[in-house]
């Protein structure tokens, strides 16, 4: 990409079990009930219609937040291709796409403690019973608003508007920092 | 009534204390009264005292449902203060600190009132604005309040944290020195002791049902749980009950009963000089007399009259405390409560008359109400007493929310930008 | 210490006399029902026992144990395993609670309440009955006798129960002495409430990680670490870290912001107003949707245009202004204030879901997908022909009010031609990412044309020289627009929109309302503090009669003096009258102006 | 701390809540031609219920639905499952 040379990404800490954010495609849709089904089409795999639930393909996916909003998530530079062939499938929808690549950043949390981390500042239960693999919500983080999805086990990942990553990450840290001491 | 003086204690102090008599009858109520006031806290007790001791309206009765002064009186953290921005709310709450200043000797009862200082503080340039610009209009308005560097803070209240690198760090504070606290409880108990002596009803475990109106709209009595009770002029004093009661009469007010927590820690040796209040991220502590920190919250965010809260209200607020004063974060809570909040939409009272002849009403004083019990009674007493507002109280009646003159005093503290 | 014992009838014998160097005091045991309590349930006297116990629950929770009243270390075991069983099988689980037996030796633990000196002992005795606060039996019957008869007034007269055990050793002696005294049983005297903790707990704990920087989120824009190097000063706004300004050495606020405000009036000003809200609305219906919400009407906005939103509050007041811009037919970009984003995409989001469901349109937060990089100037133009590609940048193509895209240092940018200053100006949009780049490049790109980055300070006395309000400045939720003279934003023709219908009320109609003007000091060197007000009568005393404030008061660097933009009653048919600012040290007198200081003729903006 | 229904997206903590007060207080039609008392009820008059009362709430840090709901506010119980979308 002709952009990747001015492109600055949010820069978080990491650690062991933290992945630091990589640059994504993601779009919000809203829409009537049929624009889901149609956009499905366009975007390569079935957009989850339980409550709470994400679909995923390949290095697609497609996260449930809410009855008329979804969360597209595909690899980095697909804004374009993704726009164009949505809008395609979804001809003659009542429907609103939006690009909200830099809107957020996704932030991974691996192993085996990794439920506990973000239950310690999250008001959910997150054991397996209650948050199921493919199981996805917003919530809260402390006091920054996340979307949480539990791909794996033990792997979740999470995605927080740009300027609350920071904080998020840090907390995050200091939970860790303070349980191990 | 029996007199409290310097002899008396030391008559009483060789006697066993055995002469103390009951500071208020326990009265059963009478079929009629010229006057009821429905609600025995401090607002209500106050209105009946001034009825009696003012008016010479004596025979009036205090109805209370449970214990009087248990509910909003008994809840409440106790801060006076008068510095509010509006010409017409400088009026009336600068009237109720006019009233404070001598009530422990007006009321023969030591009311523990102490102008220690209200500070109000300021952690962002809008916050510093809206500070000043109370400032400005009290000084205009004759209302004491004056501007504080964050330095003059600290030597006001030293365990204030003014470092600059604090999340929001304090940029200055408005203080009143005339503002400060004083002992709720007592205040209730002195206005019913004085008011039971120019013969006021004072009955308890009377909860009112009812109102009664006659042919012509106007009320006529009340029935309670000891019975039905007339009179013709009747004061509704109810605090977060107020829509409640005056609803009985057909009345809808435009008010809403929130939560409201307060909490306190144990007692240690005087660390809080003055009352300390936090607008902006909502945390007011004072210290009392017997050495508790008394700290109220936020409300909480939705209707209730569960008189509790909950816990995440209260932790925002420890930790803005925590924050502001380092020193005090070992502390430990001690006890925490709720009370019920009547608030309105521009968090002014609503006192005065309302559509119903014989009916008044003093409500709607949301989080902020204890400041003006000995005002809010007494202008309430002059409203029965001749039918009509009394002219401070006026701007602050029902009409206003139709007509759209509203007194905002929460917008404000509107957010910029 | 001589011990003496307590009869049935409260009478008590006097006993042994004992040297000791300490005397620990039990309450007696009664149970802790605290957290029963606390859930709402409801206690019951228990006779026998002598206490409270756990009656009605409120929570499906269960009591077991010692807290219920149950008593000896075998039955104790075997209650909370069949409590835990049936909890358990409740929830849809299953198991059977295991039988315990205990060897240890039992002990009673029947509780000594009453037993202490009673009313009618003669001699009067002297008894404790709250350890920490010396409360004795003596105050308890004092209190009585003055007439505090319920129990809670009884805590709050004597203090007992108060102290750090909150009553846990002195609770049930205290209510028992009581109700002897007033010849009733407990349960008529009744309890006082049980409040939480249970147990004294720290601030901090409560506290837990909020603290420092974890107290609330710092946010930060994409261009913070450059503001960061270049010497910024940071205000707090909302969450937010905004530079204020960008003081050179030797420099204080003052000199920084006449320095930034004239580089802006002359060359060029670069300013970060990536916090601004954003909000994309979508669909077919997105224009009909927005000319109910906002003052203004969107239907007859051309695509590729922008215009002024004023949104009020249902009750008529002003809540939020913004630009919106008209991106295609049914997509728009509206721009909220900084603390505005949220609750306005709130309110919004309430009448599209609840009051007209049936629109077609959506909503989507964008404030934090773009960085928004403001320039605003005279050299403004210049500063961007060499970096942007696909706009036409020519006053003609690119118009005051209106919104362009094409490409900026290779990446796709939304190009708005607006002003907040009041000179030609151009609000540079670039997904988040590249903003910090694209400002680097911007500021290189005019450091030939004078660039100069500047902050909110500066910005709120360019504007003001303009007397463009901000809401929450000039405004505080009691002021309608025609009162901050906005009333030209209203699409009177409109049937409705938000508050429409309480601009009637007569309080908005009636004459005397506070209006917008400007004031200009008698002496120039002289600045208004904000917040100053404003009277008609010179030399009053306390209560003057006080017809408006100041809301906002600055040194302005291009006209060479102090400026103030204040909200006075009637103000507009005072413009040229002489007013009054009482200070401190004397009043101030003022010239009443119209609120536009600078260029009133908008030469500059359509450059 | 309130665990509230939320019809979409089950019960929930209270902090993805915000309350949206009394439910059913309908926009006037036609606002221009309501009466001052009408629109006075409109803005301001709540029923302030001591007991069952319907309300809004919006799941704003979740679904970010309003939705319905009959909570007791004596004892701030819901109704169970008459959260209504």
């Amino acid at each position: 990409m002709a952009d990747a040379t001015i492109r600055r990404i949010v820069g978080l800490p990491t650690a062991a079990w933290l992945e630091s954010p990589l640059p994504a495609t993601r779009f919000i849709l809203r829409g009537a009930p049929g624009a889901r089904a149609a956009a499905g089409e366009g975007f390569g795999l079935s957009l989850p219609e339980t409550a709470c639930r994400a679909a995923t393909d390949g290095n697609r996916a497609a996260l449930w937040l809410g009855p008329d909003e979804q969360l597209l998530l595909a690899p980095d530079g697909e804004v374009e291709p993704i726009a164009a062939s949505l809008a395609r499938a979804l001809q003659g929808h009542a429907y609103s796409l939006v690009d909200v690549s830099h809107r957020q950043v996704g932030i991974g949390i691996h192993g085996p403690r990794a439920e506990w981390l973000l239950e310690s500042q999250c008001p959910l239960p997150l054991n397996l019973r209650d948050f199921p693999v493919g199981m996805c919500t917003r919530t809260v983080f402390g006091k920054a608003e996340i979307v949480v999805w539990r791909p794996a086990e033990q792997v979740f990942r999470l995605e927080v508007w740009r300027s609350f990553a920071t904080y998020v990450a840090e907390l995050l840290r200091e939970v860790d920092r303070e349980s191990i001491a | 009534m029996q007199k409290y003086s310097a002899w008396a204690l030391l008559r009483e102090a060789f006697g066993g204390q055995r002469g103390w008599q009951s500071q208020w009858r326990r009265a059963s109520p009478a079929p009629e009264y010229d006057a009821i006031i429905i609600g025995g806290g401090g607002h209500g007790l106050a209105a009946a005292y001034y009825l009696a001791a003012e008016h010479g309206i004596t025979r009036t009765a205090v109805l209370e449902k449970s214990w009087i002064g248990g509910g909003s009186t008994g809840r409440n953290t106790t801060i006076v203060r008068s510095n509010y921005l509006f010409d017409e709310s400088a009026r009336l709450y600068d009237h109720a600190l006019d009233l404070w200043q001598d009530l422990a000797q007006v009321l023969n009862y030591n009311v523990m009132y102490s102008p220690r200082g209200v500070m109000m503080l300021a952690h962002g340039v809008h916050d510093v604005q809206v500070l000043k610009r109370h400032v400005h209009a009290n000084r205009c308005n004759g209302v004491t309040n004056e501007w504080l560097s964050p330095e003059e803070a600290k030597a006001f209240c030293p365990p204030l944290n003014i470092e600059p690198n604090i999340r929001y760090p304090v940029l200055g504070a408005a203080l009143q020195r005339r503002g400060g606290t004083a002992r709720h409880d007592a205040v209730a108990w002195g206005y019913a002791r004085a008011a039971d002596a120019l013969g006021v009803d004072i009955v308890e475990n009377c909860e009112v049902t009812g109102i009664r109106r006659d042919a012509s709209g106007a009320v006529a009595a009340v029935e309670t749980s000891r019975g039905l009770i007339k009179s013709r002029r009747i004061g509704v004093s109810a605090a977060g009950f107020s829509s409640v009661v005056i609803g009985l009469a057909g009345v809808r007010l435009p008010i809403e009963s929130f939560p409201l927590q307060a909490l306190v820690s144990e007692p240690v040796k005087p660390v809080v000089p003055c009352v300390v209040m936090s607008g902006s991220i909502h945390a007011y502590i004072s210290q009392s007399d017997k050495g508790e920190l008394v700290i109220g919250a936020g409300t909480d965010a939705y209707t209730s009259y569960t008189q509790r809260g909950a816990l995440h209200v209260n932790s925002h607020t420890l930790a803005a405390i925590c924050e502001l004063f380092p020193t005090l974060r070992r502390m430990r809570m001690l006890r925490n409560w709720a009370g019920t909040v009547d608030v309105t939409t521009d968090r002014s009272p609503i006192i005065g008359k309302t559509p119903v002849p014989g009916l008044y009403v003093n409500c709607g004083w949301g989080t902020g109400g204890f400041k003006a019990t000995p005002g809010a009674g007494h202008l309430l007493a002059w409203t029965m007493a001749h039918d009509e507002p009394h002219p401070i109280v006026a701007p602050f009646n029902i009409e206003r929310f139709r007509d759209g003159r509203l007194i905002d005093e929460a917008a404000a503290a509107a957010v910029a930008h | 210490m001589t011990l003496g014992t307590v009869g049935a009838d409260g009478a008590i014998s006097r006993g042994d006399t004992v040297d000791c160097d300490t005397v620990l005091m039990s309450g007696g045991y009664t149970p802790s029902v605290h957290l029963f309590s606390q859930s709402r349930g409801k206690l019951r006297w228990d006779a026998e026992l002598q206490a409270f116990v756990p009656g009605a629950s409120a929570e499906r929770e269960r009591s077991a144990g010692a807290c219920r009243g149950v008593d000896g270390l075998e039955v104790v075991l075997n209650d909370g395993a069949q409590a835990g069983a049936a909890a358990a099988s409740d929830s849809g689980f299953e198991g059977t609670a295991p039988r315990y037996r205990a060897v240890a030796r039992e002990f009673s633990r029947r509780g000594a309440p009453g037993a202490l000196a009673q009313p009618g002992n003669d001699p009067p005795a002297k008894a404790f009955v709250d350890f920490q606060s010396d409360v004795t039996t003596r105050d308890l019957v004092l209190a009585a006798r003055e007439g505090f008869e319920s129990i809670e007034h009884v805590k709050r007269y004597t203090t007992t129960g108060m102290a750090s055990d909150q009553g846990k050793t002195s609770g049930m002696n205290a209510l028992a002495f009581v109700a002897a005294g007033l010849d009733r049983t407990p349960p008529q005297v009744g309890l006082t409430t049980f409040r939480m903790p249970y147990t004294p707990v720290t601030f901090g704990s409560f506290a837990g990680y909020d603290r420092g920087n974890l107290f609330d989120p710092v946010r930060t824009t994409p261009t913070h670490e450059w503001a960061l190097a270049h010497g910024a000063v940071f205000e707090d706004v909302g969450l937010w870290k905004r530079a204020r300004h960008f003081p050179r050495p030797g420099e204080d606020m003052h000199a920084a912001v006449a320095r930034e405000c004239l580089a802006v009036r002359s060359a060029c000003g670069v300013f970060d107003a990536s916090t601004l809200g954003k909000i994309e609305v979508v669909g077919a219906d997105a224009a009909q949707f927005l000319s109910r919400m906002y003052v203004n009407n969107f239907a007859n906005l051309a695509v590729g245009r922008a215009r002024y939103g004023v949104l009020l509050r249902e009750d008529g007041f002003v809540y939020d202004d913004g630009v919106i811009a008209r991106v295609a037919n049914d997509r728009f970009h509206v721009t909220t204030t900084t603390g505005g984003a949220a609750r306005v995409l709130g309110m919004m989001e309430d009448y599209l879901q609840t009051e007209w469901p049936d629109l077609e349109a959506w909503l989507t937060s964008t404030t934090e997908q773009w960085s928004v990089i403001a320039l605003q100037g005279p050299r403004a133009r210049d500063v961007l022909a060499g970096l942007v590609e696909g706009v036409d940048l020519s006053p003609g193509a690119l118009p005051h009010m209106s919104v362009a895209r094409g490409r900026i240092c290779g990446v796709p940018m939304m190009l708005f031609r607006v002003s907040f200053t009041g000179e030609l100006g151009f609000e540079i949009n670039v997904a988040a990412d590249y903003g910090q780049a694209v400002w680097e490049a911007v500021y290189a790109a005019g450091k030939s044309h004078g660039i100069t980055p500047y902050g909110t300070e500066s910005m709120h006395v360019l504007r003001a020289e303009k007397g463009y309000v901000i809401v929450g400045q000039e405004t505080d939720g009691t002021v309608t627009p025609d009162d901050a003279g906005l009333g030209w934003a209203i699409a009177r023709s409109k049937p409705d929109f938000v508050g429409k219908r309480s601009l009637e009320r007569p309080a908005i109609k009636a004459p005397g309302r506070k209006q917008l003007v400007g004031l200009l000091t008698v002496d120039p060197a002289t600045v208004l503090e904000e917040g100053a007000q404003v009277v008609a009568v010179p030399a009053q005393s306390p209560p003057m009669q006080l017809i408006g404030h100041v809301t906002s008061s600055y040194a302005s660097a291009v006209l060479g003096r102090s400026i103030a933009l204040a909200m006075v009653a009637d103000g507009r048919a005072r413009i040229g009258q002489t007013l009054y600012v009482p200070m401190p040290g004397g009043d101030i007198p003022v010239q009443v102006t119209a609120p536009v200081f600078y260029d009133a003729e908008g030469v500059r903006l359509h450059g | 701390m309130l665990i509230i229904n939320c019809p979409y997206c089950g019960p929930r903590p209270e902090l993805e809540f915000s309350y949206a007060g009394q439910a059913h207080v309908a926009r006037p039609a036609d606002p221009s031609a309501t009466g001052d008392d009408e629109w006075t009820a409109y803005l301001y008059l709540r029923t302030n219920t001591r007991g069952v009362h319907a309300e809004r709430w919006r799941h704003a840090r979740g679904c970010a639905r309003f939705f319905n709901a009959l909570r007791d506010t004596t004892t701030d119980r819901f109704r169970r499952d008459l959260s209504e979308r």
